[in-house]
């Protein structure tokens, strides 16, 4: 075989396996997000999930409100679910407790009193949340009730009290930011359905950027006092894209004070 | 409120048998169809996506009767004559234009025969119920445990007919319509439905009471069993050139002629020709039907649109009910 | 609902210096201690940038100092304190405000709260003692209300004595955990939590205030502020540089927020200027034409800290709010 | 030597000191300054909250019986900047509340003092941090 013959098969077979392998290639890349100044993946944004997981993050049907003036507008909306395998694995205790928090929701909800919603429950409320980054910190403001939670990327070592928002601790694996939750006071609830944890409450969160406008979360919820094992939600967190979007304030705690102080007002005298 | 059952609107008591005998099971329908032969496979239309096409409004008028009369017992089918007859005594049976000499059984005729649209016709097959199994054409046997429950429901709803919405039918209700399903059956009016398809879902867009089924085809399971929905959830697929769409996840709340949660509906929808479907549906519920049960209803093309059925925005007669109810026991206090 | 009273202006004059007081004695045990930055500046120093290029103001920050924001009348034409003159200050300021006091009377004693421990006012004067944080006008005092800010104040202050425990509207913007009167915008020394957090990302600054976990993310792409229909408490914020100076525009004041006495038309403007690895000036001006016969300006060193802002939830833990309605119907009901 | 400054704002000092002392609220509006307290108990939790942290004692009365009552601190992240955490003040501890009793006669009040039964204060820490130094020239 000519040498120069021998040379062009190699070059068409090279050329036919590369342009073969492009499409296959592409597919299982996976999706590399724009980096930050700092080399980062780029995670900058107003971002909001788009579910119905503060409701309940079990599946649920649609049904009444609590709140009968309210009519429609107080009736809670169907969801899919966003519980990998369905069921929230609770231990005995723990799945009465449930059922009776689930009974007295409109009383013991702390997002009825406005109380700080801790995490994950942060990430899904239907509200916004602003992503802000820099090497040291990742700072999230969320726009509920102007919840705030600073991530540490350099291991701020265990958390010196326990706190709503808990104390949190990132690093990045690959594209994917991983944080690290601890210090939960037993105070917050996962949804509005009466789904709880104790102070016991570990949640390791991943945020992965899976296209342009989605990134993809998950939290992984340990609580060895409340759950039989370890679970996990997950669902998409939606980036905002309006022009000039931005957090507004949503301080709740004014619009609360009736319900809460109302019955130690003053009553006007007969 | 654990009673919320339209069960009143399908199996009412006795009394109001005849008159309900007379709204939904006369039916009839435009139908030319299913006296021509079958389509041939090759001819069938096609969706761009290559799928059977399905598109289109139909209408599933029909005087046939879903279970088959006592007094037609053993005879499956008529005669061509017999048809002939059927159709006429019907026609005259259902004509509310008549003024009948009693007052209740007039204003149980409602309002002229212009508002309805039943169909004049039995289905082409000619067969005396749409019930094609059991070969009796009648609905089998209700388990002991379910035949309770309905007579609890109805016990309840007549004792409670009038105390609050609750005690209404589910259709009075403007919640679900009986016949609208699914299973979708043949009702005195606004039998109209419409498919439509794109490459992975199937719509069915009932005009009552403008109830869309937005049906995957993808090949996704059903949604975890707690969530339950008056509809129930749906999931479809071809086999060859039939849609089969299998339901479940239906609401506590619903019953389809005594069914429960556990109701597993199986529907069929085959094109027979360019204007013609062939719509079977299997109701199996071990829990509350002592077998399965199945029925087919030639479905026709029919002229457009669907219109809206606001239900619920113009239920007066909600309130006129109610509120009538509380007039009377004023008057009874006096 | 009647007039909701401005964020605590009736006791606002109280707290113009509290301070710290070093005890001797061994309480609980404390762990060890990062050790404290040095913190003058370099001859020639540069301020470092972020990533991006703009100058890197983030860190966690502290404005705790003893002097007070308008300049005490017994000072009144000493606008610099001379060394001797601060030391004495501090020392009678310290002594002054120190709850660890029991004289006076129980009327006095129970306003003190709680022991000194709890605090963390800062110890010192600014460092160029100065005897007031506004630097404008020249006499260090709030200029004068315009008649109509001053006719409204009064009758806010008369609302909330007349009306001081019949609801939680009587109470102050800080009691109902709304709106921390040191937190602002703009920001003030105060005697505990003094902590702030900046963090700088590309197109904004999160200014995160310890008190009352109020964070503000302000856009520095030029955008134009939200419309005027859009009100909040911390107004709404647009940056931009100038030169090295982040310059932060806020409007849209809602109207129930009043700071000193402004209105729901106050603008302000808050300038921040690294002037060493340790430190940062601050400088706010307070213009509000309907409010006040002139703008006025602070100026307020910001100190770097290693330490953590902690999370403040004030109204998840508010039992105070209960117990002072409680008790005033307890009151009623004995009467 | 005293400046001419000092002898003037000691003569203003007695009125200033007599208006109320600023933090998260009037004290006077929640606590009886007629029912001054003083208590020896026990530590049953503290409660790590804000706007201000609550102690738990439990009072041994005369009779035997216990009687428990709530003690309210400041806020305590001034306790965390000073290194404590929420095992600092484990329960059993043995400690002493100087105060007032809350308007609503509840067993609830202010910890004016709080110290261990020899006298130490309970919390004690290196106050001001972030303060600028005396001698720090960073504000010109």
């Amino acid at each position: 075989m000519p040498k120069q013959f021998r040379a062009f098969l190699l070059n068409a077979i090279v050329a036919i396996l590369c342009v073969g392998a492009i499409p296959i290639f592409a597919q299982n890349q996976p999706y590399k997000a724009p980096r930050a100044a700092d080399g980062k993946p780029n995670l900058n944004g107003i971002w909001q999930a788009m579910n119905t997981a503060n409701w309940d993050l079990e599946g649920h049907s649609a049904q009444a409100g609590q709140v009968v003036a309210l009519g429609a507008t107080g009736a809670e909306p169907p969801g899919i679910g966003v519980v990998e395998g369905g069921e929230i694995p609770y231990l005995p205790a723990a799945a009465q407790k449930k059922k009776e928090n689930y009974a007295n929701r409109l009383k013991l909800d702390p997002e009825v009193k406005c109380y700080l919603p801790g995490v994950p429950r942060a990430a899904y409320m239907p509200y916004p949340f602003q992503i802000v980054q820099t090497g040291k910190v990742i700072l999230i403001s969320y726009e509920y009730d102007g919840a705030v939670r600073t991530i540490y990327m350099d291991n701020p070592g265990p958390a010196p009290v326990d706190s709503w928002m808990g104390w949190s601790a990132g690093h990045w694996d690959g594209d994917t930011l991983v944080v690290d939750v601890t210090g939960f006071n037993d105070q917050s609830w996962f949804d509005r359905a009466g789904d709880f944890h104790s102070d016991m409450l570990h949640v390791v969160e991943r945020y992965t950027p899976v296209s342009a406008n989605v990134l993809n979360y998950e939290a992984t919820i340990e609580d060895p006092q409340v759950f039989s094992r370890p679970w996990k939600i997950s669902m998409p967190l939606y980036k905002h894209l309006e022009k000039n979007a931005q957090l507004l304030e949503f301080k709740c705690v004014e619009f609360v004070e009736e319900l809460m102080y109302g019955h130690l007002r003053k009553q006007p005298s007969k | 409120m654990r009673w919320r059952i339209f069960w009143r609107a399908l199996a009412p008591p006795k009394k109001r048998n005849n008159m309900m005998l007379r709204k939904t099971a006369l039916a009839a329908c435009v139908l030319i169809a299913l006296s021509g032969p079958n389509m041939r496979a090759q001819n069938l239309p096609r969706t761009a996506d290559g799928q059977p096409d399905l598109q289109g409004i139909w209408s599933n008028a029909t005087i046939t009767p879903l279970e088959r009369p006592a007094d037609l017992a053993g005879k499956p089918t008529f005669t061509p004559e017999e048809a002939a007859a059927y159709e006429k005594q019907v026609a005259e049976r259902s004509n509310v234009d008549h003024r009948s000499a009693n007052a209740e059984a007039d204003v149980a005729s409602a309002y002229n025969q212009f508002w309805y649209d039943r169909g004049t016709k039995a289905v082409g097959t000619r067969r005396t119920s749409l019930i094609v199994d059991p070969p009796d054409g009648r609905i089998p046997a209700l388990t002991p445990d379910a035949q309770k429950r309905v007579q609890d429901t109805r016990a309840w709803m007549q004792e409670h007919a009038t105390d609050g919405p609750e005690g209404r039918s589910l259709g009075e209700r403007c919640i679900l319509w009986a016949t609208a399903g699914p299973p979708m059956m043949p009702g005195p009016y606004n039998n109209n439905f419409q498919i439509l398809q794109s490459h992975d879902r199937v719509v069915i867009l009932n005009e009552m009471i403008h109830n869309a089924r937005i049906i995957p085809l993808d090949g996704s399971p059903h949604v975890a069993s707690n969530i339950r929905q008056w509809m129930g959830d749906s999931r479809g697929h071809w086999d060859g050139n039939t849609l089969v769409v299998d339901t479940t996840n239906f609401s506590d709340e619903y019953s389809f002629r005594g069914s429960d949660r556990n109701l597993h509906l199986t529907e069929r929808f085959t094109r027979t020709s360019p204007d013609t479907l062939l719509y079977q549906f299997t109701v199996d519920d071990p829990t509350a039907f002592t077998k399965p049960w199945t029925a087919q209803i030639a479905v026709t093309r029919t002229k457009g649109p669907i219109f809206e059925y606001a239900c619920h925005e113009g239920n007066y007669a909600m309130t006129d009910i109610l509120a009538g109810a509380r007039a009377a026991e004023k008057k009874a206090a006096k | 609902m009647p007039v909701r009273c401005s964020a605590s202006l009736g006791t606002i004059a109280a707290f113009v210096c509290l301070t710290p007081v070093y005890l001797p004695g061994q309480g609980l045990p404390i762990p060890a201690k990062a050790a404290k930055a040095p913190t003058s500046a370099p001859k020639n120093w540069t301020p470092p940038r972020t990533p991006d290029g703009q100058p890197d103001l983030q860190g966690v920050w502290s404005n705790s100092t003893l002097t007070p924001l308008e300049r005490p009348a017994e000072l009144a034409g000493k606008e610099y304190l001379t060394e001797q003159e601060a030391a004495d200050y501090v020392q009678h300021l310290l002594q002054q405000v120190n709850t660890d006091r029991r004289d006076g009377g129980a009327s006095v004693d129970v306003g003190r709260s709680y022991n000194e421990f709890w605090r963390d006012r800062g110890n010192n004067l600014v460092a160029d003692r100065r005897s007031s944080l506004i630097v404008d006008p020249p006499d260090g005092r709030i200029p004068s209300l315009t008649p109509g800010a001053q006719k409204r104040l009064d009758e806010n202050r008369a609302w909330m004595r007349e009306h001081a425990t019949d609801g939680p509207e009587g109470r102050s913007l800080a009691e109902r955990c709304l709106s921390w009167t040191t937190a602002g915008p703009p920001m003030l020394p105060g005697p505990y939590n003094n902590d702030m957090q900046i963090v700088q990302g590309p197109g904004n600054v999160v200014i995160l205030n310890e008190m009352i976990h109020d964070a503000r993310v302000i856009p520095l792409d030029g955008r134009p502020h939200a419309e005027q229909n859009i009100r909040g408490w911390l107004g709404d914020s647009r940056g931009h540089w100038d030169g090295n100076t982040l310059v932060v525009d806020t409007t849209n004041f809602i109207g129930e927020y009043s700071f000193r006495g402004s209105d729901a038309n106050m603008h302000l403007t808050e300038r921040f200027t690294r002037v060493s690895p340790d430190v940062f000036q601050y400088e706010f001006t307070v213009d509000d034409p309907t409010a006040f016969t002139k703008p006025w300006t602070a100026r307020i060193p910001f100190n770097k800290t290693s330490e953590r802002v902690y999370e403040y939830a004030c109204h998840e833990g508010n039992y105070a709010m209960a117990d002072i309605l409680a008790g005033a119907r307890s009151a009623e009901k004995k009467k | 030597m005293r400046s001419y400054l000092a002898m003037a704002i000691a003569a203003a000092g007695l009125l200033v000191s007599a208006a109320p002392v600023w933090a998260h609220h009037a004290f006077a509006a929640e606590f009886d300054s007629s029912k001054p307290i003083k208590l020896e108990g026990t530590v049953t939790k503290m409660e790590w909250i804000n706007p201000h942290a609550w102690i738990h004692i439990d009072v041994k009365n005369p009779d035997g019986t216990v009687t428990s009552w709530m003690v309210e601190g400041g806020s305590p992240n001034t306790l965390l900047r000073n290194g404590f955490t929420k095992a600092s003040l484990p329960p059993g501890t043995e400690i002493v509340v100087d105060g007032y009793q809350s308007k609503d006669e509840s067993n609830k009040m202010n910890g004016r003092d709080i110290t261990f039964p020899d006298g130490r204060k309970l919390f004690v820490g290196s106050a001001g941090q972030g303060s600028p130094p005396p001698d720090g020239k960073s504000d010109k």
